[in-house]
């Protein structure tokens, strides 16, 4: 099952967002940020992690994020959608979402934890990205 | 009709007299002091609260089939209410124990009749204990349970700083009910209890 | 920062169920068991401790997906079946999962019982003033004028509140979440679950399928997007007058008293009887 | 009231007994909800169960409190509850849970006379054959009976045993005649009293399926909170515990809860018989009836006339084996009832023998007497 979760994704829908992607620049995504963080301050603060990003900010580099969907449990209901403070995830004919601008994404996790189905994931994309130690 | 006979006692009253209780201690002292197989059952529900109450014990050598009165061998009635309610399956020769202050008009002339209230108020100071001078008597009168294990599972039953009070009220009904001359009695089985006690 | 969804997958989904769940596309019920399992995640609590009962309804599905010890019970009486294995053992954490119909209409009488009991039980209440599993009846917190299966003239009955009920009956925490603010919910599952005593969570959720639908409500965005502008924070509803707060509920914790725990009290009495001379 | 002592005579209401018997058969959790006639068992059980390290709870009504006992259960703890006949009828529903999910408990039922509020402190049997059908679907259940204070013990024990054994509620059903009357019994010392427990799997949790068939018919049971993660469900259920809809998993199930009955009977079925040595015409009974039952046949035989007594202490299964043997063997069975008949209709339905069965009923609320059964006695012989 793990396999599944880290290959489907990217299989049909990846390819629109791939290729928006490249467009993306930096200017735009840090003009969304503060549109982003409406619900979500209250537990961005406590995280170890979350100051690591700040940090780097500072020094100009901005945090990577990357939204999965697990299709095979997704039922389309357009919420994450609709939830997104930047509106990246965008809906294809049939209601699957994709992400038309990946480096826009500001790590909110609004859809993740929004997903009735359990079918978005966000993660941190570094270029040496650890292990996520979450598991219990 | 049974090989071993039964003994069977009834005790009746109003609400709050302490009947039950009185039932209860009797047949704790021949079921478990005396070593006899005892059926104690009662009347429950609202009648045991101020109306009609009845207990009653049945007592054999041998295992109890039937575990309610059949035929009663000694009624104890506390109330006119309760006599005339209770008397019916009374045997012939059976005897009927009541308050004398309370029931004035006898069924039967093989009766007893012994004030237990007024000896309860006057000589233990508390109405309240009636029913322990009434369980002395009827101890005694009936000649089915030994007095001594009687006494011992009363104070074992009652409430802790009340012992002297209900020991002297069950003395109290024993000793009354000696003066009672049961030989004078119409039809007096008195010889079948006296070589027993 | 929030538990990767991924995590929760692994961790807490029972592998040997199918998914997705049975639940209609965009139904709120799978936003509060993502809550509850991030809360629970985050709490460190062993899942072998962990009990989780559920009534009847959509909601109460939940337990079957979910990698704890599971209950799922009657119509109403998962409280009463929590009381009896909380009571038994009482080293385990006792979660009841119920819906709007199943804890207070069929199981009114159990929730207000426990929250007067006061044990040590957190009960998460899913409402979406519906009965969606069996149609779309009309249920004790359906509103007023409101339309369902039952209600086809419209819903001549008043509503009540689920929350403000738990309070009056004794809750010791009690709290309104939404959907909508699911990072916040995961909060008030958190403080709930570590609450000790009857611990109350209702979450305002949405059946867009039953009573979205016959009442005009619009889909699962606009539903569950509609509890953002009628959600007034417990501290922001204090300075707003009657007229101001009509339509609206308030959100947060509404309620956090201490009280000793009914199950810990017969815990000490329990130790002080085996002491004495049998 | 004091503990009970091993060894010692004492004085026990048929109430109190049960309290007794259920403690040595090692239950420590009861909830309830007060009733008469059964509220003496709550009363005493509040006094008992903290002393020996178990739980009493008053729940808020008997829905509730069938509730919590199966909560109990699955949380590893012997538990029952007890009540009387309004509060039995609210049972059903979580009794049928507790068939289904194979939980073991035990409802001690103390029959007053019905229907409704009733007869609220008089004696009836007339829930016997709710005991057996009251909660819907077609499962299995064990009913027993009790008749005397000492049975009251020693039966309680048994259907914790049983009810242990085979994973299935047990119902006792005691009656008000039964219930308050007081005997004096020798409580057995606890070395001495067989109990039983359910099986725990011996298998690592992941290969641990909870529903799995195995010879017995009757699935290991993990307890909640011993690393045994499974889920328990009302709904039909595969042997992992999940919810199915397959028609042969459904029957496949269905059909083990019975067998595992079945499998059972010879254990299960609980006679008594007396004087039927050399018996013309028996008596059939159960429950306080059958003491007026035997007193009658003493009276008969002292009439001259063969009569036996055939007591069912377990009226469901029902005991088919020992009613056909009594059947066959005399020439007429009187059964008498505190209902109009509802044992008396089983009995019909295995008689294949063409024996007169005379009924003999009372619901006035009082007592069948021995001079009624004899009167019948005579009627037949």
């Amino acid at each position: 099952m793990e396999k599944e979760d880290k290959g489907k994704p990217v299989a049909p829908k990846s390819r629109k967002s791939a290729s928006s992607r490249s467009h993306s620049t930096s200017a735009e995504s840090e003009k969304t940020i503060d549109a982003g963080q409406v619900d979500q301050k209250q537990e961005l603060a406590e995280d170890a992690a979350q100051l690591v990003d700040q940090a780097d900010e500072k020094k100009g580099k901005k945090t990577l994020y990357r939204v999965v969907f697990f299709y095979e449990w997704c039922k389309s209901c357009g919420i994450c959608s609709a939830m997104c403070p930047v509106k990246i995830i965008m809906v294809d004919e049939l209601g699957h979402p994709y992400i038309e601008d990946m480096d826009a994404c500001i790590g909110c996790r609004n859809c993740e934890i929004h997903c009735p189905d359990f079918a978005i994931t966000v993660k941190k994309r570094y270029p040496e990205r650890r292990k996520t130690n979450g598991v219990a | 009709m049974n090989s071993e006979p039964r003994y069977e006692i009834r005790f009746s009253g109003s609400g709050g007299q302490g009947i039950i209780t009185a039932a209860v201690v009797l047949a704790d002292a021949v079921g478990t002091l005396d070593g006899k197989y005892v059926c104690q059952t009662q009347s429950y529900g609202p009648e045991a609260r101020g109306g009609k109450s009845k207990a009653e014990v049945v007592m054999c050598a041998e295992p109890i089939d039937y575990p309610k009165a059949m035929q009663i061998d000694l009624l104890l009635s506390m109330t006119q209410a309760s006599c005339d309610a209770y008397f019916f399956d009374i045997k012939p020769d059976g005897l009927l124990v009541v308050d004398a202050g309370l029931v004035e008009q006898l069924p039967t002339s093989r009766a007893v009749a012994i004030p237990f209230t007024k000896i309860a108020r006057k000589e233990i100071g508390r109405e309240l204990v009636a029913n322990m001078v009434a369980l002395g008597a009827i101890g005694y009168l009936s000649g089915q349970v030994n007095l001594k294990n009687l006494e011992k599972t009363l104070l074992s039953r009652v409430p802790k700083g009340t012992e002297n009070m209900n020991r002297d009220a069950l003395q109290a009904g024993i000793d009354e009910a000696k003066k009672v001359d049961l030989a004078s009695l119409p039809r007096s089985f008195a010889n079948e209890w006296e070589a027993e006690v | 920062m929030v538990v990767e969804t991924e995590v929760i997958r692994h961790e807490y989904l029972r592998h040997d169920k199918k998914f997705p769940h049975v639940w209609c596309p965009g139904c709120g019920n799978g936003i509060v068991l993502g809550s509850l399992l991030r809360a629970i995640h985050e709490l460190g609590l062993p899942k072998d401790d962990v009990v989780v009962a559920s009534g009847i309804g959509c909601s109460s599905r939940l337990t079957t997906y979910i990698d704890f010890n599971t209950l799922h019970t009657t119509h109403g009486r998962a409280l009463t079946f929590a009381t009896g294995v909380k009571l038994a053992k009482p080293r385990l954490k006792v979660i009841t999962v119920m819906g709007d119909g199943d804890a207070t209409a069929i199981g009114g009488n159990h929730f207000i019982h426990a929250a007067r009991r006061n044990i040590n039980i957190t009960a998460v209440i899913i409402n979406n003033s519906t009965y969606g599993m069996t149609g779309g009846q009309y249920s004790p917190t359906t509103p007023y004028g409101s339309k369902s299966t039952t209600s086809v003239y419209g819903h001549v009955e008043h509503d009540f509140s689920i929350a403000e009920l738990a309070v009056t009956a004794g809750a010791v925490f009690v709290a309104r979440g939404t959907v909508y603010h699911a990072a916040q919910l995961d909060k008030l599952l958190e403080q709930a679950i570590t609450k000790r005593g009857f611990s109350v969570v209702e979450v305002i959720s949405n059946c867009h399928v039953q009573h979205g639908r016959r009442n005009k409500l619009g889909d699962a965005v606009t539903m569950i997007t509609g509890f953002r502008d009628r959600a007034v924070p417990v501290a922001k509803a204090a300075k707003m007058s009657a007229e101001e707060m009509r339509g609206k509920f308030t959100i947060g914790v509404l309620c956090d008293v201490d009280k000793p725990v009914s199950s810990e009290e017969y815990d000490r009495i329990r130790q002080e009887s085996c002491q004495l001379p049998q | 009231m004091a503990s009970p002592e091993t060894g010692q005579r004492l004085l026990l209401q048929g109430n109190e007994a049960v309290v007794h018997g259920a403690l040595a058969a090692g239950c420590r959790f009861f909830a309830g909800y007060p009733i008469t006639p059964a509220s003496e068992i709550s009363e005493l059980l509040s006094v008992m169960l903290p002393k020996v390290g178990g739980t009493f709870i008053q729940m808020e009504d008997e829905i509730a409190s069938m509730g919590a006992i199966i909560g109990a259960s699955l949380a590893g703890v012997k538990s029952m509850t007890a009540t009387s006949g309004p509060g039995f009828s609210l049972m059903q529903e979580n009794l049928g849970y507790a068939c289904i999910t194979e939980v073991p408990c035990v409802v001690v039922n103390v029959m007053r006379g019905g229907p409704s509020t009733g007869l609220p402190t008089n004696v009836s049997q007339g829930d016997v054959l709710m005991a057996r059908w009251g909660t819907h679907g077609d499962h299995p259940i064990i009913v027993l009976a009790v008749s005397s204070v000492a049975d009251c013990f020693s039966i309680t024990v048994r259907a914790f045993n049983l009810s242990e054994k085979y994973r299935v509620p047990v119902i006792l059903l005691s009656d008000e005649v039964v219930a308050h009357t007081r005997e004096c019994v020798v409580l057995p010392s606890q070395d001495k009293i067989r109990v039983v427990d359910r099986i725990a799997p011996s298998v690592p949790p992941e290969w641990y399926k909870p529903y799995a068939d195995n010879n017995r018919g009757v699935p290991d049971m993990a307890s909640f909170g011993e690393g045994y993660r499974h889920h328990v469900t009302g709904l039909v259920h595969d042997e992992r515990g999940y919810p199915t809809q397959q028609p042969k998993e459904i029957e496949s199930f269905l059909m083990r809860l019975h067998d595992k009955i079945t499998k059972g009977f010879s254990e299960i079925m609980i006679t008594k018989t007396q004087m039927m040595e050399d018996a013309d015409v028996c008596v059939i009974a159960y429950g306080c009836v059958s003491r007026a039952a035997m007193q009658a046949i003493k009276m008969a035989r002292a009439h001259g006339i063969k009569a036996g007594m055939l007591q069912l202490i377990t009226l469901f299964p029902f005991p088919r084996k020992a009613v056909d043997a009594a059947l066959r063997q005399c020439s007429a069975a009187i059964v008498p009832e505190l209902n109009l008949g509802q044992m008396a209709r089983e009995i019909n339905r295995v008689n294949q023998t063409g024996t007169r069965v005379v009924k003999y009923n009372r619901i006035d609320g009082q007592m069948i007497t021995p001079d009624e059964i004899l009167k019948q006695i005579l009627g037949v012989s």
